[in-house]
C-alpha cells in the first residue's frame, strides 16, 4: 500500500514537473521582451538592462527554470509586473472566487444531472428521456459565454431578477471577513445574512452558466450508467425480494451509478476551476480565469506560469482525491486498499 | 405464427391430484420479446401446476426459455420482454392481474427466487446485513433490530459461522459458495410457499454444488415450501425432484415423474439430454453441448416440430416438418408421461429402425 | 476473432442508417445542409463579409439584410456565413490534426514501448493537466493571437486520448496469435501496424473525432471571444459575439445573437450525431437478447 | 402489514424540494434588489473605471491612467489652476504661468530662472503621523530622478541628457531649493502633476528603498503613506480600491469621506451599473455606450477637451512609409467625419498637426483640420511614385474601437489603391514593437501632455528613445536645441511654429481625430473636475 502511494505521488510530481517544464519553455520562447513591457514606453536601454537583471531574465534558461522550481517550493511564484503584486498573493486573493464559482457550478450540475437523469430513466414513458436528451444535447452545444450574455440581457437587464455582471458582491457592500474566502460561506459564518443573500444572488447566474457544460456531460453519463445498472442482475434480484421498482431504483440503482460520477465530477471540477475563464470574463468575476486572460495578453510570465502550476497541481490533487473518495465509498476498493 | 394446440391437460391433472393441493397454476403463458428483428416468443403457451411441497424440475438448454418463464411468473420479465397471454394463479389470485405493488408483496414473500450467479446477485456497495434486513422489513413489520436478529439466525442456519458479525461484511468478502448460501437464506427469510431456484449451482464448483443443493433441500423441506428447480443439468435432478418438465424452444415438450423420465424418457430430446448426463458421468467433458445442432431461430415462425432439425428420429420426416405435434399422453412403466412428439410412446420402436 | 468483433458494429450501424434512424439521419442532413450553406453561401450571397457601409450602420434585420448589419454596416448574413466557415473549418482541422498526431504517437508508443512509451505517456499526462482553453492560450502567448495558434493548441490538447487508446489497442493486439503468426511469416512491423492493427481502431477513432469536433468548435469560438482567436476584421463566430457584446445591451441584439445561434445549432447537431453513432457502434448499446 | 418504501413519492418530493430552493433564490433576489436602491446615503462615492492599474508608483509608471489614480494619494508643491466650465464642473488650465501654490505656500525664482526656492507649509504630517517636510520633498524628487524611465523623463519635460534638474536641496524643514541646468518655467507644470508627488521616505526605506533604473515592487501595490487628500485603505489589484479621506491632509479636505474605485474592464458591467446608478462616475466607456447612456435618465455625460489624439503613426524610416507624399496622400483619404460620427459617436473633433488644440503652443491657424479629398489623395499618390502598395497597419485590438477604425481605414484607403494589411498584436507585443520602432504603421490612442514644447521634443528629436516613429526632419535639431534653451513661453512660440511647420510639411502622422474625454455621472454628482490627473478629491455629491 505504501508503495502504491509513493508511486502515485511520484507520478503526480512528474506530471506537475512536466506541466511546468512544458509551459516554462513554451512561454520563454516569446518574441516580446517582458523587461521592455515593465519599463514602459519611455524606458531607455539602461533601464531595460537593469530590469532584465532584476527580473532574472539575463541568466541562462535552464538556470531560470531551476530558480523557478526551487523558489516555487518556498511558495514564491514570482512577481507580476502587470498587476504589481507577488503571484502567490494574487492566487491567494483570486482563487477563493474561482473555487466558490466552480464548486457551486459543478455541484449544481451534479444535482440537476442526477435528478433529471434519474427521472428520465425511472419514468417508463419516453417523453422524459427524450426531453433530457434534447436538453443535454443543447447544453453540450451552447457556447457558455454566449449563453451568459443572453442570460444577462434577459434576466438581469430586462427583468432585473439578478444583478448585472458585477462580480461577487454589490459594490456597495463590503466583503465578509475572510474565513474560507468563499463569500457565501463566510457571510453565514459571520452572521451577515444580507451579505449572504447578495453574494448568493451574484453567484446564481454565473454558477448556472458554469453548470451547463458539466450538466450535459454528467446527465448523459449518469443516464447511461443508470440504464446499465438497471440491467444488472442484482437489480432484478432485489425486485425479486419484493422491493418496489422505486425502492430498488433509489436504494440500489442510484447509489451504484453515482459511483461512476465521482471521477468525472472530479475532473470537471478541476477543469472548471481553471477553465472558467469565459464565464468569469463575462460576469466580471474576479477569479483566476480572468486573471489568466489578462496575463496572457500582457505576456505576464510569472502569472501564467503560476496559473499553469496551480492548474496542474489542482488536476493531480483532484484526481487523487477522487481515488480517495472511491476508497471511502466503494467497499470493494476499500477492501483492496487495506 | 402458428397456433399451437396447447394442451390444457397436465401431468398433474392426469395423475388426478386433489385440487386444493394446487399451489401455482400456470395456464397458456406466453412471453414475447420485442427485438430489432421482430417479436420473439421466449415462452410459448406453457401450462403446468405446482402442488404444495412439490419439487419440480424444469430442464432445458440455455436459451430454451426456462429463466424467462420463471421471471414471467413473478412479473419481473424486463422490457422489451412482456407476458402477452396466460394466467398465473397463486392460490385464487391471478398474478397477472395484480398491481406491481400487490405483486411485490408476493415476490420474496409467497414466492422467492434463488438466482444463478451469486456474484452479481448482491448490491456490491451494501452490506449483506443491510440487504437481508431490507428483504425482511419489506415483508414483515419488525424493527431493524429484530430484522437483524432474524437475519443473523438465517445466516447461521445456512452455515455462515460468526453470523452476526458477518452481517456487516460486503458481498465481495464472501466466497461464491457462501454467497449462494446467503441468497438461499434471503429467499427463505419470509417463509415462502414456493421457491424458484434458477440454476442455483451452475456457478459453483462441484463439491460446493452438492452442499448447496443439500442445504436447499433441507431448508425447503423444513419450511414445507414447494420448489421449482430450473436447471440444464439433468444430473442433479435425479433423486432431488418429484417431477420433471423438459423445455425446448419455449415449450414444455415432456412432463414426467422423475423416476419415469430417468427410466424411459418420452421425448427424443429428453433422451438426448439423458445421454449427455450419462456421458458426463463417465467423466467426459462438456455438459449439453454434445447434442448436435442449435436451438431454432426464434424470430422465424415454426412449422411442424421445433426439434425436427436436430431430432435423430424425425429429421427430414415430412410429418415432423409440417405438423406441430400435440402433447400426447404416454403410459410408461413408471406412470403417466406427456410428450410433445409425433412418435410419443413409440420411441424404442423408432430407434430400433 | 478481434476482426469480426471490430467489423460487425459498423455493418450494423450502416444498416441502421440505411434503415433510417430518424434522429441520426436528420442530424446528419442538418449538418450537411449547414456545411453546404457555409461553403457555397459566401459565393452566392451578394454582400461581402468585410465591406463596410457606414450609412447602414446597425440596421435591424430586414429583407435587404436578413440578419441586420453590424456597427460598421457590414452585412451580418455575409459575416455569419464566412464566420461559420472559418469556425467549422478550423474545428475540422483540429479534429484531423489531433487524430493524426494521436495515431502516430500511439502507434509509436505501443509498438516501440520502453523509453519512447514512457516519455510519451509522461508528456500526455502533463498535457492533460490543463484545460484545453488554457493550453490554447499558452500557445497563443508563445506564437501570436490567431486561428493557427489556437488550432495548434487545441490539437495538442486533443491528441492524448487517441494516443492512449491506440497505444493500448496496439499492445493488446500485438499479443494476439494472428499477429504473432504474421510476424513469423516475415511481415514488417509497419505493415502489421497499418494493415492489421489500424483498421480495428477506425470506428473508435471516428467516434472520438465526432465527439471532439463540437468541443473544438466551441473552444475556437471561445478563444475568438477572448480576442485570442481570429483577429479583426476576419469574421469568426466567437469574435463576432465579442464585437456584438457591446451592442447587445444597447438594443442591437442581432450582432451577438445570430453568431451564437449558428454555433449552438451546428455544435448541437454534431453532438447528436456523435451520440447516436456511439450508441449504434457501442456493443453495449440497445441490443436485446432473449433469455 | 408489510412496510413499504414510498419510492415514487420520494422522487417527487426531492424534485419539489429543488424547485423550492430555486424559487427561494429568486425571491431573495427580488427582495434585495429593492433594498439596494435605498441605501445611497451610506454608500461610498463609487467610481467605475475601465482600466487595469499595474502600478501605484508615479515615480516609475508610464500610463496616464495609473499616474492619474496614484496622484490622489500624494500632495505636491504646486497645483494647476482651474476654470469652471459649467456649474460644479471645472477643467484645468495647463498654462504653467498660472500654476497655484499647494504644499508650497510661495516660491521664488532666481534672476536667471535656474533656481526655484519653495517655502512649504510647516508642521504638516503624512497620514501615519510621520513629518511631511522639505526632507520628504527632496527625497521624493531625488527618487523620481534616480529611478529614471517615465518618471524622470516627465518630471524634466523630456530634457534628460544632460538632466534638467541638477540638484534638490532642503536647507531647513520648510524650504526646498531646486537647481536646474537651464531656465525652464514649464517645470512648475510637471511639479503640479503626478511626477511631483511627495512620498514618505520612512515607508519607502522600510520597503526596499530606492534602486536606480528599477521599480520598487512593494510600491506597485502600496502607497508610501499619504500626503494627499485620500488614503488608500484597501486595494485589490485588478478589482477595486477603497479611498478614505486623509485627516492629516494639508489642503482642502476631500469632498467625499470614502471613495470606492472599481476597476472594471467589462463594458456590459459598466453599462449596467451606470444604468442602475450603482456607480456615481463611470470612466472609460466606449463612445457608443456613452451615447446610449446620454439619452437615459440615469446618467449625465460630461465631456472635456483632452490631449488624446487617435493617430496612425507611420514609421518615418520604414519602407513605403518613408515617402512623404504617400503619407500625405493617406491623410486626404480618411473619412474624418464618418469616423467621428460613426465610430466616435460624435465624441471627437478634427485638427491636423503635432500639437493638440488647447495645449500650450497650439495655434489654430497653423493646424486646420484635413479634409476628405479623394481627388487630392489620388493626385498625391501619383506624385509619390508608389504603385499599388500594401501597408501593414499594426493594431492592438483589445483597445475598444481600434479594430473598427482599422477596418474603416482599410476600406477607405482601398479607394486610392492602398491595400491595408491589418496586423493585430496582443497589447504586450504591440507596445514592445511600437516602442522599438519595429512596425510600418500603427494605430493608437495617444495620451499626450498639454505642454506643446515637450510633445515636440518627444516626437521630433532624432534618435531619442521617445521618438518611436524615428522622425528625423532635416533642420529640426537646431530648432529643438533653441527651444530647449528658451525659457519664456512667448519667445518659444516662433520656434514652436517653425517646428510645427516642418512637421506639417512631412506629414509623419495621420491624425484621425481627437477623442473627447467623457465621464458618465449620475445626477447626484454635483461636483466634477476634469484634469489630466483626475483629482477624486474634487468629485462629490
Amino acid at each position: 500500500m505504501l508503495n502504491l502511494i509513493l508511486k502515485r505521488f511520484g507520478v503526480a510530481a512528474a506530471t506537475i514537473l512536466g506541466a511546468s517544464l512544458f509551459s516554462f519553455f513554451l512561454l520563454r520562447k516569446l518574441p516580446g521582451d517582458p523587461a521592455r513591457l515593465v519599463g514602459g514606453e519611455l524606458a531607455d536601454e539602461q533601464t531595460i538592462t537593469s530590469l532584465r537583471q532584476a527580473m532574472g531574465l539575463d541568466s541562462p534558461l535552464q538556470e531560470q527554470f531551476w530558480n523557478y522550481i526551487t523558489s516555487s517550493f518556498h511558495g514564491d511564484l514570482g512577481f507580476s509586473y502587470t498587476i504589481g503584486q507577488p503571484v502567490s498573493e494574487l492566487v491567494r486573493t483570486r482563487l477563493p472566487a474561482t473555487v466558490e464559482l466552480g464548486l457551486t457550478g459543478v455541484a449544481t450540475a451534479v444535482v440537476l444531472a442526477t435528478v433529471f437523469a434519474a427521472i428520465a430513466v425511472y419514468r417508463k414513458k419516453k417523453g422524459a428521456d427524450v426531453s433530457l436528451r434534447i436538453a443535454s444535447s443543447l447544453a453540450m452545444g451552447s457556447p457558455p459565454f454566449w449563453l451568459a450574455l443572453v442570460a444577462i440581457l434577459l434576466l438581469s437587464v430586462n427583468l432585473g431578477i439578478f444583478p448585472g455582471p458585477e462580480g461577487r458582491l454589490s459594490p456597495s457592500l463590503l466583503p465578509p471577513p475572510t474565513i474560507t474566502g468563499l463569500y457565501t460561506v463566510d457571510s453565514i459564518l459571520s452572521g451577515q445574512f444580507g451579505t449572504f443573500f447578495d453574494a448568493l444572488r451574484h453567484l446564481i447566474l454565473p454558477a448556472l452558466t458554469i453548470a451547463v457544460g458539466p450538466f450535459a456531460f454528467l446527465s448523459r453519463l449518469f443516464r447511461s450508467q443508470l440504464r446499465n445498472t438497471m440491467r444488472e442482475p442484482f437489480i432484478v434480484v432485489a425486485r425479486s425480494r419484493g422491493l418496489l421498482r422505486g425502492s430498488v431504483f433509489l436504494r440500489h440503482a442510484v447509489p451504484n451509478s453515482l459511483l461512476s460520477l465521482v471521477a468525472a465530477t472530479a475532473m470537471l471540477l478541476a477543469e472548471t476551476m481553471t477553465g472558467s475563464v469565459l464565464v468569469e470574463k463575462v460576469f466580471g468575476w474576479p477569479g483566476v480565469g480572468s486573471l489568466t486572460v489578462d496575463a496572457i495578453l500582457q505576456k505576464d510570465f510569472a502569472v501564467v506560469q503560476g496559473v499553469i502550476l496551480l492548474s496542474a497541481t489542482l488536476y493531480v490533487t483532484v484526481s487523487f482525491l477522487a481515488d480517495v473518495v472511491y476508497v471511502v465509498v466503494d467497499p470493494r476498493i476499500r477492501a483492496g486498499a487495506k | 405464427m402458428t397456433e399451437s394446440n396447447a394442451s390444457t391437460m397436465t401431468i398433474d391433472a392426469a395423475n388426478a391430484a386433489p385440487e386444493r393441493d394446487t399451489l401455482l397454476d400456470v395456464r397458456g403463458l406466453r412471453t414475447e420479446f420485442q427485438t430489432a428483428r421482430g417479436r420473439v416468443a421466449a415462452v410459448r403457451d406453457v401450462s403446468f401446476t405446482i402442488r404444495r411441497r412439490q419439487r419440480l424440475a424444469i430442464v432445458g438448454e440455455s436459451g430454451s426459455g426456462k429463466s424467462a418463464m420463471a421471471m414471467s411468473i413473478v412479473g419481473l420479465i424486463q422490457p422489451p420482454g412482456r407476458v402477452t397471454a396466460g394466467e398465473i394463479r397463486l392460490g385464487g389470485t391471478n398474478l397477472r392481474e395484480l398491481s406491481d405493488r400487490k405483486l411485490s408483496e408476493v415476490r420474496g414473500g409467497r414466492i422467492s427466487l434463488v438466482f444463478q450467479d451469486p456474484m452479481s446477485a448482491f448490491d456490491p456497495i451494501r452490506t449483506i446485513g443491510s440487504q437481508m434486513i431490507e428483504s425482511i422489513r419489506v415483508h414483515q413489520s419488525v424493527s431493524k433490530r429484530m430484522a437483524r436478529r432474524q437475519a443473523a439466525d438465517l445466516l447461521g442456519e445456512v452455515g455462515v459461522t460468526d453470523a452476526s458479525s458477518r452481517l456487516s461484511d460486503y458481498p465481495h468478502q464472501y466466497s461464491g459458495g457462501m454467497r449462494q448460501r446467503v441468497l438461499i437464506a434471503m429467499a427463505l427469510a419470509n417463509s415462502p410457499e414456493l421457491v424458484i431456484a434458477d440454476e442455483p449451482t451452475t456457478a459453483l464448483d462441484v463439491t460446493t454444488q452438492a452442499q448447496v443443493l443439500e442445504l436447499l433441500d433441507r431448508l425447503v423441506t423444513d419450511r414445507g415450501a414447494a420448489l421449482m428447480l430450473i436447471t440444464h443439468n439433468l444430473g442433479i435432478v435425479a433423486g432431488f425432484c418429484d417431477s420433471v418438465k423438459v423445455m425446448y424452444a419455449g415449450q414444455l415438450i415432456e412432463e414426467s415423474e422423475s423416476r419415469a423420465l430417468f427410466a424411459s424418457a418420452a421425448h427424443p430430446y429428453s433422451r438426448e439430454l439423458l445421454k449427455c448426463v450419462l456421458r458426463t458421468d463417465r467423466r467426459q467433458e462438456g455438459l449439453l453441448s454434445t447434442i448436435p445442432g442449435t436451438l431454432p431461430d426464434p424470430t422465424q415462425p415454426f412449422k411442424g416440430c421445433s426439434f425436427e432439425p436436430r431430432c435423430p428420429l424425425g429429421k427430414g420426416n415430412p410429418l415432423c416438418q409440417g405438423v406441430e405435434p400435440p402433447l400426447a399422453t404416454v403410459q410408461g412403466p413408471h406412470g403417466v408421461q406427456l410428450a410433445k412428439c409425433h412418435f410419443a410412446g413409440q420411441l424404442e420402436l423408432k430407434e430400433d429402425q | 476473432m478481434a476482426v469480426a468483433v471490430a467489423e460487425a458494429p459498423i455493418t450494423v450501424a450502416r444498416r441502421r442508417i440505411v434503415k433510417g434512424d430518424k434522429v441520426l439521419v436528420g442530424a446528419l442532413g442538418g449538418l450537411a445542409l449547414i456545411a453546404l450553406i457555409v461553403i457555397v453561401g459566401p459565393f452566392v450571397w451578394h454582400y461581402d463579409a468585410n465591406a463596410t457601409e457606414l450609412t447602414a450602420q446597425l440596421s435591424a434585420p430586414s429583407a435587404e439584410h436578413p440578419l441586420g448589419t453590424d456597427n460598421l454596416g457590414r452585412d451580418l448574413l455575409a459575416r455569419v456565413l464566412t464566420g461559420a466557415r472559418t469556425s467549422l473549418g478550423a474545428g475540422a482541422v483540429v479534429v484531423i490534426a489531433g487524430a493524426v498526431l494521436g495515431s502516430v504517437t500511439g502507434l509509436l508508443a505501443g509498438a516501440l514501448g520502453g523509453m519512447v512509451d514512457t516519455v510519451l505517456t509522461w508528456l500526455t499526462n502533463s498535457i492533460l493537466c490543463f484545460p484545453s482553453i488554457m493550453l490554447a492560450m499558452a500557445v497563443v502567448m508563445a506564437l501570436k493571437p490567431g486561428i493557427p495558434a489556437v488550432v495548434i493548441g487545441l490539437s495538442i490538447h486533443s491528441f492524448p486520448w487517441y494516443m492512449r487508446t491506440i497505444r493500448g489497442e496496439v499492445m493488446r493486439i500485438a499479443a494476439l496469435d494472428f499477429v504473432k503468426s504474421t510476424n513469423a511469416i516475415g511481415a514488417s512491423q509497419g505493415r502489421i501496424l497499418f494493415r492489421h492493427i489500424f483498421p480495428h481502431l477506425v470506428s473508435t477513432i471516428v467516434l472520438q473525432m465526432a465527439a471532439v469536433f463540437g468541443a473544438a468548435v466551441l473552444s475556437l469560438a471561445a478563444m475568438g471571444f477572448l480576442g485570442m482567436g481570429a483577429q479583426p476584421p476576419e469574421a469568426e463566430l466567437g469574435a463576432m459575439i465579442t464585437e456584438g457584446q457591446q451592442f447587445f445591451l444597447t438594443g442591437q441584439w442581432w450582432m451577438a445573437a445570430f453568431p451564437g445561434l449558428v454555433l449552438l445549432i451546428a455544435v448541437t447537431l454534431t453532438t447528436v450525431i456523435a451520440d447516436r453513432a456511439r450508441e449504434l457502434l457501442d456493443p453495449r448499446g440497445e441490443y436485446i437478447v432473449a433469455d | 402489514m408489510p412496510r413499504r418504501i414510498e419510492a415514487r413519492g420520494r422522487v417527487q418530493r426531492s424534485a419539489i424540494g429543488a424547485a423550492v430552493v430555486l424559487f427561494a433564490g429568486a425571491l431573495s433576489a427580488c427582495g434585495s434588489t429593492s433594498s439596494s436602491g435605498s441605501t445611497t446615503a451610506s454608500k461610498p462615492f463609487t467610481v467605475n473605471w475601465a482600466v487595469n492599474i499595474t502600478s501605484l508608483d508615479p515615480a516609475f509608471t508610464c500610463p496616464g491612467d495609473e499616474n492619474s489614480f496614484a496622484s490622489n494619494f500624494y500632495g505636491r508643491l504646486v497645483k494647476l489652476s482651474t476654470n469652471e466650465t459649467s456649474p460644479g464642473i471645472t477643467q484645468i488650465d495647463p498654462d504653467p504661468s498660472k500654476v497655484q501654490p499647494d504644499f508650497a505656500t510661495k516660491w521664488d525664482v532666481s534672476d536667471e530662472g535656474k533656481t526655484y526656492t519653495f517655502t512649504l507649509q510647516s508642521g504638516k504630517k503624512f497620514d501615519n503621523g510621520d513629518p511631511l517636510d522639505a526632507a520628504a520633498v527632496k527625497y521624493s524628487l531625488d527618487r523620481t530622478l534616480k529611478i529614471g524611465a517615465c518618471g524622470a523623463l516627465s518630471l524634466q519635460l523630456g530634457i534628460t541628457q544632460p538632466p534638467l534638474i541638477t540638484s534638490v536641496e532642503a536647507p531647513n524643514a520648510t524650504t526646498v531649493v531646486i537647481h536646474m541646468r537651464q531656465a525652464y518655467p514649464a517645470l512648475l507644470y510637471s511639479l503640479a502633476q503626478s511626477r511631483g508627488s511627495i512620498y514618505n521616505p520612512k515607508e519607502i526605506e522600510a520597503h526596499g528603498g530606492v534602486q536606480a533604473n528599477s521599480p520598487n515592487q512593494w510600491l506597485q501595490s502600496h502607497t508610501a503613506s499619504s500626503s494627499g487628500p485620500y488614503v488608500l485603505s484597501e486595494y485589490v489589484p485588478g478589482n477595486h480600491a477603497v479611498l478614505t479621506r486623509n485627516p492629516n491632509y494639508y489642503g482642502t479636505p476631500a469632498l467625499e469621506p470614502t471613495v470606492r474605485v472599481n476597476f472594471v474592464t467589462a463594458v456590459p458591467t459598466l453599462q449596467v451599473q451606470a444604468q442602475n446608478r450603482e456607480a456615481d462616475v463611470t470612466l472609460g466607456l466606449p463612445p457608443q455606450v456613452v451615447k446610449n447612456l446620454s439619452t437615459q435618465a440615469c446618467c449625465k455625460v460630461i465631456t472635456a477637451d483632452s490631449p488624446t489624439p487617435v493617430t496612425v503613426s507611420m514609421n518615418y524610416q520604414g519602407e513605403l512609409t518613408n515617402n512623404a507624399k504617400f503619407r500625405e496622400a493617406l491623410t486626404y483619404a480618411v473619412p474624418y467625419t464618418d469616423i467621428i460620427n460613426k465610430v466616435a459617436y460624435g465624441y471627437g473633433d478634427s485638427y491636423y498637426g503635432p500639437i493638440v488644440p488647447g495645449m500650450a503652443g497650439y495655434k489654430a491657424s497653423l493646424e486646420p483640420a484635413r479634409t476628405y479629398d479623394l481627388g487630392k489623395a489620388k493626385q498625391l499618390m501619383a506624385e509619390s511614385g508608389v504603385n499599388s502598395p500594401t501597408l501593414n497597419l499594426m493594431i492592438n485590438p483589445t483597445a475598444p474601437g481600434v479594430s473598427d477604425i482599422a477596418t474603416l481605414l482599410q476600406s477607405a484607403w482601398q479607394q486610392i489603391g492602398v491595400t491595408v494589411n491589418i496586423d493585430a498584436k496582443p497589447p504586450a507585443d504591440f507596445t514592445t514593437l511600437f516602442n522599438q520602432g519595429k512596425y510600418q504603421s500603427a494605430l493608437l490612442f495617444e495620451n499626450s501632455t498639454p505642454i506643446g514644447g515637450y510633445e515636440l521634443r518627444k516626437k521630433l528629436t532624432c534618435d531619442a528613445p521617445t521618438n518611436n516613429q524615428h522622425i528625423c526632419i532635416p533642420g529640426t535639431m537646431p530648432l529643438l536645441d533653441q527651444l530647449n534653451n528658451t525659457a519664456d513661453p512667448a519667445a518659444q512660440q516662433p520656434i514652436v511654429d517653425s517646428l510645427v511647420q516642418k512637421w506639417l510639411e512631412n506629414s509623419p502622422t495621420i491624425i484621425l481625430y481627437r477623442a473627447k474625454f467623457t465621464a458618465v455621472v449620475s445626477p447626484d454628482v454635483k461636483h466634477f473636475a476634469y484634469a489630466p490627473n483626475f483629482r477624486l478629491a474634487d468629485w462629490g455629491r
